[in-house]
């Protein structure tokens, strides 16, 4: 991938080069989001197999999961709602993916920064919930009411762990902020300078990725999967896709916010993989909380120890 | 039970004339009592003797007596035993009369019991179709109902001709009883 | 009396057609290609929902947990019918247990595999006297995989699980045309245990004629004894209709009617 | 023929600063204004009337024609046609708004002058005027077409007279003009009468429970208002004249007590219109009970007034800096925080209180109050980019709030309705509708592609930026609230199970689609491109002294973390096609099928059983907040009430003495021991 | 400018009516508005023997006569103040007649308004119930009386003759309001004249007090010895008596006990009257007083605070008021105590804001009277009343909003100039005094429209319990007045002028003394 970043950025001074190179990589990147998050549902699901001592699914199970749901032959429809519900749901993270940098490529960080990849990621889960909504099914009705009180529930302590990370480095550009993490090695990353932020971070981390204990809004036994009871064949499929970016999206933000981003390929991908892990493997050993209970831990520890994290940034 | 209850159920029960009590174990009392003085009895049970909790009412049918024997068990909590009083009606109008004032679970038992057995429950508030929500033949639990005609009239079975069959057969082998005897009841279905 | 009818000869790959109109020959060469690739995501990539109607879903946990683990095969648990593939009917089906099972495999999204487990469903089992059960599964809806034995052990499932793989790979796993292509047969047997009125929610004969897969043999007899009985459910489709617009509009129709 | 229409034309287009594109629009209309230039009755006295119209005093004009649409709708009101009327001199005052060019121009003053008793009344129009003038006749433009056509005529058919309600409106539009362009303290007070009785009027139009509502109203606006003139009569004890430049001088030259006394009056008495936090509980019942199109107006501007108030006086005389040195004893708080904390708390609270509405117009109504709290904050931070979004949001929150409740009352033209417990399905009988209820919440919500998500960033970006972390967690807090709350409307009125009584249920009549549609394209082109609303918060930043906002096109350039929406919608627009080519192009072919077709865990569903989950919609969110709801406002209130009525029953037990003329007697004694 | 009246002239009236009015000198005659209405009301009794429909025309005959007098005169003489010396009698003896603008508009208003609320016309005529028909003179002529001694209170430069007419309008007012003779206009009545009765008594030792120190009664000689004499407790003392003794008709706090019962059950017109008319000039008196004897900054503190507490317990009772005369009484109550809190801000703002005032709730209060003619009864039985009788109501509300001070009515220029007065006053009781008048704008706003609002609200179902719309001549008056009230606020800049010069003509001692006491005893041109 060097090459590329060779070529689009300081190789080539002239001006319409430049826009090409952003236009391939607005191109590239959902691409390498799409593979990245295969890889990484993959691995949740070899995690939770082997924290299960079961053999687990084999190397390309998601990808053979997508393709099977989307040729399928025969799929039911509830209206126009319920597709365009679903291409919102694709279409919004494959734009909220453009604004995360990566090694080589900085896409459109410069042009919208903290707040809007956080409100970007937000368009997804309203089109699903538009989708849903119009599948007329309760079931469906209720996850989605409880899907919204677990982003009210995990975004306090995410806004936090951003204001900390954005007052901390003094700009909410996220090109500059990996740029100041790796100006210093390791002693200048997050992580080390804001331990308590990090921490509440990954509470937030835990939350954004909708796994175990936060599922309550896809528990398969009380309201038959939520959100996903009327998405059958390519409905599901795009779920599958969002489900992708989604694990990415949370796992590049937590390594861009605290861990320097990426210097190259190989450690990116190892930190994003290795900080993926730690609540995939939390989410398997832990029962389904209540949806008030989710709220209430929440709006307690993690925004404690945030705003405390805050604390020592700011002064 | 403490004895000295047994022994007052036992004369209260001795009281009453046409009825017999035979007592099966500690807690177990069996009464046979005729056919229309079975309300009273139970009146009485309920009241005066603490037999508060009809838990079931059963049916068995004597086809060849030509009878249906009701049975009514009641439990009583303050002493912990069970009576069961057994009566028997004549299966041909197979009519009844409900006790569902004197125990009001009697409303579901007898609503099965007409479905099953179809005997009719005079006053029982509702005997409509209960569990059987299809059926539309005979009480299927009664004996003269062959459940096996109706099953083959109405069912289809799986032709058992696999091919390692097949080419057992062509080698000689082969079953000792082809399927379609083995089915002892299959004669009456060719036939009709 | 019928019999499970052209039983397939194994090996023999058969081309998917993938809701292709008739008439359109799939010429690109890349075609076959992508056939190969989707009936081999299909074959790998399973959702079962296991419709636990009688004794036989016992087997089923062990089978999907730490010592059999059906995730190696792909095969995940699903919840709700739209997302299924395969519909494990596990134990005997009786007649009021059958309306559901019948509702919720016309819920399913085809390419759909029935998986008959346990010998209730494939003759009857030790029920097969009983007023109350169905005995012969495929007379209602086509079944792909019978496992028989008064509940299968969890090798079974899997090697019954392996056979379906295999038919799907192969192509030959395509029983759910049959339900779309002999639906009146199957509507008749319906009709013979639930009586005339019978109708479910899904509009299958709408739904046939929606994918060409209408064969000879979908309408007949007993789908005219449906035709009165069902009230038709097609979508609501969303119209932008003005009142007010309507009026003026036929207002002025009218009024070019009446020069 | 110096000045003829083709002329105004020419001069109110380039007074429109429009993109060259709309040339061939203008070459339409310069033909058409010929044709009439030359016909017989122009030459005979139209002529001399229209240069009198252009030789008057932009503003004077401005006044003249508002005032005249005030006469007009009292003379002409019951007429078929009043509606369309009323909409031509709404889109006539905007003219003449665009024609005084006080925006970008030098501020203009008004010709009329009223003086009594050597005080004088005189009103000018600069950008700040200007700017709030422009959101109120456009709201006004657009209420009045919403109401036009069948709106009217079911008004009319329920038996209420359609002349009371335009003249409302018109003395709404006219007393706020007065209001924001007054020059001196007493036009400031004549405006700001004249427009709590106009929206009273316009509240209490329609009787039963709206007339307690607007009872209730009128005690907080006339006790705020007497709040006002307090402090105008403190002012003028001080500086002694009521002119604008007195009162600078005096208010700089006030001891830090008279400038706190003077806080708490003014402050208390514009916060009552703006519904900022102790005062808040008369505004969702006074604006939702309001008639269909008067609660859009009403939604949309009126409170706004309040925050106009504040903007003069304590944004621009006072100043955000002297609000901080402005210390509260014993606590480490200034002023400003203080008024900071209150706006965050009106976002918070009554955002959480829409949230268990289960009246539409109710739920909107509580979300008009909310909002109003993100302009005060963003105006409290005082920075560039934060005073900058929050009177930007002014802007977008009127046009979403206007959008919304333009959907919403069009729901009930159609069902009869606005409970959400008896709604649902809609989409597919009103798509329209739900478009742009749909516009409506992603704008109200903050979602990035529409108006309202560029004035949120800006605000949260400088909370950020001047390091207010527990009022920016407040504002995120409240805008989650928001989403949750305009998800339940927007699913309990157009999604799920569609009602067998709504089976017939029409599209909205055409004259309300038009604003609606017009409204929502708005709120996604201010979203898009918000270089020219945010032009225009800069002209009014720069005459407000407050630093101005660095911005360009599509948004804002700062090295500390820029805005550019241009390419955020850009590549969401992007994603939405490569989602759709996902999903179309991959995926197989669908079929629609029925709403009763559905997964009920194998039960059959039938048509009488309505399968809908909309009552109590965030049960388990309220398990763990509901117990928070104690109402201590609605019992601080009922508290203040009981005090009055036993003030009142000890004033009229004086009366009632047996004894008066002991009474007499002891007075008497007192007034010889207090002289002796 | 006072010249020798013959004496015969004044008591040998000669009873041919066709008096030639051009040849009495235009000064003298301002005697005759106080002199001729006391005539016409002795002549009453006899005269409705002779015959009744003269009798019933005899009052408004005599007021019209009188109102064009004052008239005249006040265009003749022009607007220089001057004083009769009644019967020749030079001023520290005689009675004299100070006549400047303030009286001259008081006397005319008197007149005009006691016209316009004849008891006798109207609706009152028509009831032509046989015991009416025969208590109707007697009720003429008390009109009468009261028309009279009102005037006489606005004109007479002489304290002694101030308290005879003070005493001659309460009697007048005892008859007026028992006129209809219901039991509990009696016990109105009676609690009415022990509270006045007593208040006369304290007035008479405030009177006494003063001749005691002074020696003299007379304003002017009054005024000129003051500074010296009554500087002490004891003059304020003298003060406080006579505040309390004239507060009784002023309706200031502790002494209005009364208000609320007679205003209640007398007959709407006539608490009209009581209220617009009587109480303005009481306050008149004060305010006389106050400017030429009493100029110690404590005795218009004392007024302050009466007023303030007038206006708080006029206002917050009105909020519990059940029926709608008790609720325009204690409104009544609360607006004269504003009159109180104006005319005790110092200097010529002070005058002008206290005689605006007074002006305003003149005509608003007695119109609202008007309309209470028939709308009296419970507050619940007013619901609807719109519906039948629109003009009526929309008239409540445009005098609701000048009452409550809405900006381009005349109610708010007056509460303007009231803040400014007591903001320039500055001390801590006026900044107290501003915070009542504000408190007490919200309540009164809060309960006059909580009516407004009933009025328009859809009319009780059973026709009975509903009201008859107010008489047409009620109406009338009230629209009257209402136009009266619009164009005084659109053409608010110059009354506002008008009533500053009128305000420094009043506040002006010198000018008052040395028309009393002309220095040459020559006639001045």
């Amino acid at each position: 991938m060097d090459w590329l970043s060779a070529v689009s950025l300081d190789g080539l001074a002239a001006v319409d080069f430049r826009w090409l190179g952003l236009v391939l990589e607005l191109i590239l990147m959902p691409l390498i989001a799409f593979v990245v998050g295969l890889g990484l549902v993959l691995m949740l699901r070899k995690i939770a197999a082997r924290l299960q001592r079961r053999v687990g699914p084999p190397l390309l199970q998601p990808l053979w999961d997508i393709i099977k749901l989307h040729a399928k032959e025969t799929q039911t429809s509830h209206g126009l709602i319920h597709e365009i519900g679903i291409v919102m749901a694709i279409g919004g993270y494959v734009a909220a993916v453009t604004l995360l940098p990566v090694p080589g490529m900085n896409g459109l960080a410069a042009q919208g920064g903290l707040i809007a990849l956080l409100y970007m990621t937000m368009i997804p889960s309203l089109g699903l919930a538009l989708g849903v909504g119009q599948c007329a099914n309760p079931n469906g009705s209720i996850g989605i009411s409880r899907a919204l009180t677990a982003m009210l529930a995990y975004d306090v302590p995410m806004v936090i762990v951003i204001f900390g990370v954005a007052f901390h480095f003094g700009s909410l550009n996220l090109v500059y902020l990996i740029a100041a993490q790796q100006a210093g090695g390791i002693a200048t990353w997050g992580i080390v300078q804001m331990p308590l932020l990090a921490l509440a971070g990954l509470f937030a981390l835990q939350g954004m990725l909708g796994k175990q204990p936060f599922e309550i809004y896809v528990a398969p036994a009380e309201i038959a999967t939520g959100p996903m009871v009327e998405m059958g064949g390519k409905f599901l499929g795009g779920l599958f896709v969002m489900q992708c970016f989604q694990l990415y999206t949370a796992g590049v933000l937590y390594v861009a916010l605290f861990l320097g981003g990426g210097e190259n390929w190989l450690t990116f991908l190892f930190k994003v993989f290795v900080v993926t892990a730690i609540p995939m493997t939390i989410a398997m050993v832990f029962p389904r909380y209540r949806t008030e209970d989710m709220v209430r831990l929440f709006w307690k520890w993690p925004t404690m120890i945030g705003l405390l994290g805050i604390a020592f940034v700011m002064n | 039970m403490t004895n000295e209850l047994t022994t007052w159920l036992d004369t209260l029960l001795a009281e009453l004339e046409g009825i017999r009590v035979r007592r099966t174990s500690r807690r177990r009392l069996r009464v046979d009592v005729a056919s229309d003085a079975l309300p009273a009895l139970l009146e009485l049970l309920r009241g005066r003797a603490s037999f508060v909790h009809l838990s079931a009412i059963s049916c068995v049918d004597w086809i060849d007596a030509g009878q249906f024997e009701l049975v009514y068990h009641c439990w009583s909590y303050e002493i912990q035993s069970l009576v069961s009083v057994h009566t028997r009606i004549p299966r041909e109008p197979g009519v009844y009369i409900s006790v569902y004032d004197i125990y009001r679970p009697a409303a579901f038992f007898e609503r099965d019991i007409h479905e099953m057995f179809g005997v009719w429950f005079e006053g029982s508030p509702d005997l409509s179709r209960f569990i059987l929500t299809e059926w539309d033949g005979p009480p299927p639990m009664r004996k003269d109902f062959d459940s096996e005609a109706w099953v083959n009239q109405h069912f289809d079975w799986q032709d058992y001709h696999p091919d390692w069959l097949k080419d057992l057969e062509t080698r000689g082998g082969g079953i000792a009883v082809p399927p379609d005897e083995q089915r002892f009841s299959r004669r009456n279905v060719d036939e009709t | 009396m019928t019999h499970i009818d052209q039983v397939p000869t194994p090996g023999a790959p058969r081309p998917v057609e993938i809701g292709v109109k008739p008439g359109t020959k799939r010429t690109n060469p890349f075609a076959r290609v992508f056939d190969e690739l989707v009936r081999f995501a299909q074959s790998r990539s399973l959702f079962m929902l296991h419709y636990c109607t009688g004794c036989g879903a016992v087997e089923l946990p062990p089978a999907m947990t730490s010592r059999f683990d059906m995730e190696r095969l792909g095969i995940q648990p699903m919840v709700s019918p739209r997302q299924a593939d395969i519909l494990l009917i596990t134990g005997y089906v009786s007649v009021k247990t059958l309306k559901r099972v019948i509702l919720t495999y016309e819920q399913m999204n085809s390419p759909k595999y029935v998986i008959g487990i346990c010998s209730c469903t494939v003759n009857g089992g030790m029920y097969w006297q009983s007023y109350a059960t169905a005995k012969k599964l495929n007379d209602y809806m086509p079944v792909d995989i019978y496992i028989a034995g008064c509940m299968p052990r969890p090798e079974a499932v899997i090697e019954g699980l392996r056979g379906l793989i295999e038919n799907i790979r192969t192509g030959r796993a395509d029983a759910w045309k049959d339900y779309y292509r002999r639906y009146d047969h199957y509507l008749g047997n319906q009709q013979r245990l639930f009586g005339a009125d019978w109708q479910t929610p899904t509009d299958v004969i709408a739904e046939a004629r929606h994918y060409d897969l209408f064969g000879p043999a979908t309408l007949g007899a007993h789908t005219a004894l449906l035709e009165q009985h069902q009230r038709p459910l097609e979508a609501l489709e969303m119209r932008i209709e003005i009142p007010e617009l309507m009026r003026r509009r036929s207002r002025s129709d009218q009024g070019g009617t009446a020069q | 023929m110096a000045t003829s229409p083709t002329t105004v034309v020419d001069q109110l287009l380039a007074g429109l600063h429009l993109p060259d594109g709309f040339d061939a629009v203008a070459g339409v209309i310069r033909e058409f204004l010929d044709q009439v230039t030359n016909s017989a009755i122009w030459t005979r006295y139209g002529q001399q009337s229209l240069e009198w119209l252009i030789g008057m005093n932009p503003v004077d004009r401005l006044f003249m024609l508002s005032a005249l649409t005030l006469l007009l709708m009292l003379l002409l009101g019951r007429l078929r046609s009043a509606g369309v009327l009323a909409v031509l001199l709404y889109g006539a005052q905007f003219a003449a708004l665009l024609s005084t060019d006080t925006l970008f121009g030098a501020p203009l003053a008004a010709a009329v002058r009223i003086t009594v008793a050597d005080q004088s009344l005189h009103w000018s129009y600069d950008a700040l005027s200007w700017f709030f003038a422009m959101i109120t006749i456009g709201t006004g433009f657009v209420t009045a077409w919403y109401a036009a056509g069948s709106w009217m005529r079911r008004y009319r058919e329920a038996g209420r007279s359609a002349r009371a309600f335009h003249v409302a409106l018109a003395l709404n539009c006219f007393g706020m003009l007065l209001l924001v362009g007054s020059a001196d303290l007493l036009s400031l007070f004549l405006g700001w009468e004249l427009v709590s009785w106009a929206s009273f009027l316009l509240m209490a139009l329609v009787g039963g429970p709206a007339a307690q509502a607007a009872l209730k109203y009128l005690a907080y606006a006339i006790s705020g208002a007497m709040l006002i003139l307090g402090a105008i009569a403190l002012i003028y004890g001080i500086s002694g004249s009521f002119e604008y430049d007195a009162v600078v001088a005096a208010i700089r030259s006030m001891t830090d007590a008279q400038v706190w006394t003077l806080l708490l009056l003014l402050g208390g008495g514009f916060a009552v219109k703006l519904g900022l936090l102790p005062f808040h509980l008369w505004q969702a019942a006074a604006y939702a009970e309001a008639p269909g199109a008067g609660s859009v107006f009403l939604g949309a501007i009126s409170a706004r007034m309040g925050l106009f108030g504040i903007i003069v006086f304590i944004v621009g005389m006072i100043g955000v800096s002297r609000l901080m040195t402005l210390e509260i004893p014993y606590t480490f708080m200034s002023s400003r925080e203080l008024i900071a904390w209150i706006a965050a708390l009106t976002i918070i609270v009554p955002t959480y209180t829409a949230l268990q509405q289960h009246d539409a117009r109710y739920l909107l109504a509580w979300h008009g109050i909310g909002q109003g709290g993100y302009m005060l904050l963003g105006l409290m931070v005082g920075d560039a980019v934060g005073s900058a979004g929050g009177l930007l949001h002014c802007f977008n929150y009127a046009i979403t709030q206007a959008a919304l409740l333009m959907a919403v009352f069009a729901v009930v033209h159609r069902t009869g309705t606005a409970d959400l417990n008896q709604l649902g399905g809609l989409v597919t009988r009103m798509p329209l509708t739900f478009l742009v209820l749909l516009f409506g919440i992603i704008s109200l919500a903050g979602l990035p592609p529409m108006a309202g998500f560029v004035s949120k960033w800006m605000v949260y970006r400088s909370l950020i930026t001047e390091g207010m972390p527990l009022l920016f967690v407040a504002a995120v807090v409240g805008t989650l609230g928001t989403i949750l709350s305009v998800y339940k409307l927007i699913h309990n009125i157009f999604l799920g199970q569609l009602r067998v009584e709504h089976q017939e249920v029409a599209e909205a009549p055409l004259s309300m689609l038009i604003p609606m549609l017009g409204l929502s394209a708005l709120i996604f082109l201010a979203g898009f491109i918000p270089g020219p609303a945010l032009s225009w918060v800069a002209q009014v930043q720069g005459q407000l002294g407050l630093p101005v906002v660095p911005w360009v096109l599509g948004g804002i350039v700062d090295p500390r973390g820029g805005l550019d929406m241009i390419w955020l919608v850009g590549i969401l627009m992007a994603g939405f096609g490569v989602g759709a080519l996902v999903f179309y192009g991959f995926g197989g072919r669908s079929r629609r099928v029925h709403q009763l077709d559905n997964y009920a865990g194998g039960h059959f569903l039938t048509a009488d059983v309505h399968y809908q989950y909309s009552d109590n919609f965030y049960a388990g969110l309220m398990h763990l907040i509901g117990p928070w709801y104690r109402g201590s406002f609605r019992w601080l209130e009922r508290s203040l009430a009981a005090t009055l009525d036993l003030v009142s029953f000890g004033a009229e037990g004086l009366y009632r003495l047996a004894q008066p003329t002991l009474l007499m007697l002891a007075a008497a004694v007192a007034m010889l021991a207090w002289v002796l | 400018m006072t010249l020798e009246l013959p004496v015969d002239l004044l008591f040998g009236l000669n009873l041919d009516l066709n008096l030639d009015l051009t040849r009495v000198m235009t000064a003298n005659a301002i005697v005759l508005p106080v002199v001729l209405p006391l005539l016409a009301a002795f002549l009453m009794q006899p005269l409705a023997q002779v015959s009744r429909f003269l009798a019933r025309l005899l009052g408004p005959l005599v007021l019209t006569l009188g109102a064009w007098i004052i008239l005249n005169t006040w265009l003749e003489v022009g607007p220089a103040p001057f004083s009769v010396a009644i019967g020749g009698f030079a001023a520290p003896l005689g009675i004299v007649f100070y006549a400047d603008q303030l009286a001259l508009l008081f006397a005319l208003a008197v007149q005009v308004f006691t016209l316009l609320f004849w008891p006798g016309l109207g609706a009152g005529a028509k009831s032509e119930v046989a015991a009416d028909r025969q208590r109707a003179p007697r009720r003429d002529a008390l009109a009468l009386l009261l028309a009279s001694a009102a005037t006489g209170l606005a004109l007479s430069g002489d304290l002694f003759n101030i308290f005879v007419f003070y005493e001659l309008a309460a009697v007048a007012s005892f008859g007026l309001v028992c006129a209809d003779g219901s039991g509990r206009a009696w016990i109105a009545t009676l609690r009415y004249l022990f509270i006045s009765a007593f208040g006369s008594v304290l007035a008479l030792v405030g009177i006494a007090i003063l001749y005691l120190q002074t020696g003299t009664l007379n304003l002017a000689q009054l005024a000129q010895v003051a500074p010296e004499t009554l500087q002490g407790p004891i003059g304020l003392a003298a003060f406080a008596l006579l505040l309390i003794g004239f507060g009784v008709k002023a309706e200031l706090f502790p002494l209005n006990a009364w208000v609320p019962e007679v205003y209640a059950t007398a007959p709407a017109r006539v608490s009209a009257l009581l209220a617009g008319l009587v109480s303005k000039l009481a306050i008149l008196v004060i305010v006389r007083l106050l400017i030429l004897v009493f100029q110690q900054p404590e005795a218009s503190q004392l007024l302050l605070v009466l007023g303030v507490l007038g206006v708080l317990t006029g206002e917050f009772s009105a909020w519990r008021a059940q029926d709608f005369p008790r609720l325009l009484a204690f409104s009544s109550i609360g607006q004269l105590g504003l009159v109180a809190i104006a005319f005790s801000i110092d200097g010529t703002t002070g005058i002008l804001a206290g005689t605006a005032v007074a002006l305003h709730h003149l005509i608003v209060k007695s119109a609202l009277f008007g309309l209470a003619n028939r709308w009296s009864g419970g507050l619940d039985a007013l619901t609807g009343a719109a519906k039948g009788a629109p003009r009526a109501a929309g008239l409540f509300v445009l005098f609701a909003l000048s009452l409550i001070g809405v900006p381009p009515l005349w109610g708010f220029w007056i509460k303007l100039l009231i803040m400014v007065g007591l903001v320039q006053g500055g001390s801590p009781l006026d900044l107290l005094a501003l915070g009542a008048i504000l408190l007490a704008t919200a309540v009164e706003a809060h309960y006059l429209f909580r009516v407004a609002l009933r009025l328009y609200q859809p009319p009780v179902p059973d026709r009975a319990l509903r009201l008859a719309p107010p008489a047409r001549w009620d109406t009338g008056v009230a629209y009257l007045l209402g136009a009266c009230l619009v164009v005084i606020s659109v053409a608010i800049t110059p009354t506002t002028e008008a009533l500053r010069v009128l305000a420094q003509q009043t506040g002006d001692v010198l000018l008052y003394i040395d028309t009393v006491f002309p220095q040459p005893l020559a006639y001045k041109e």
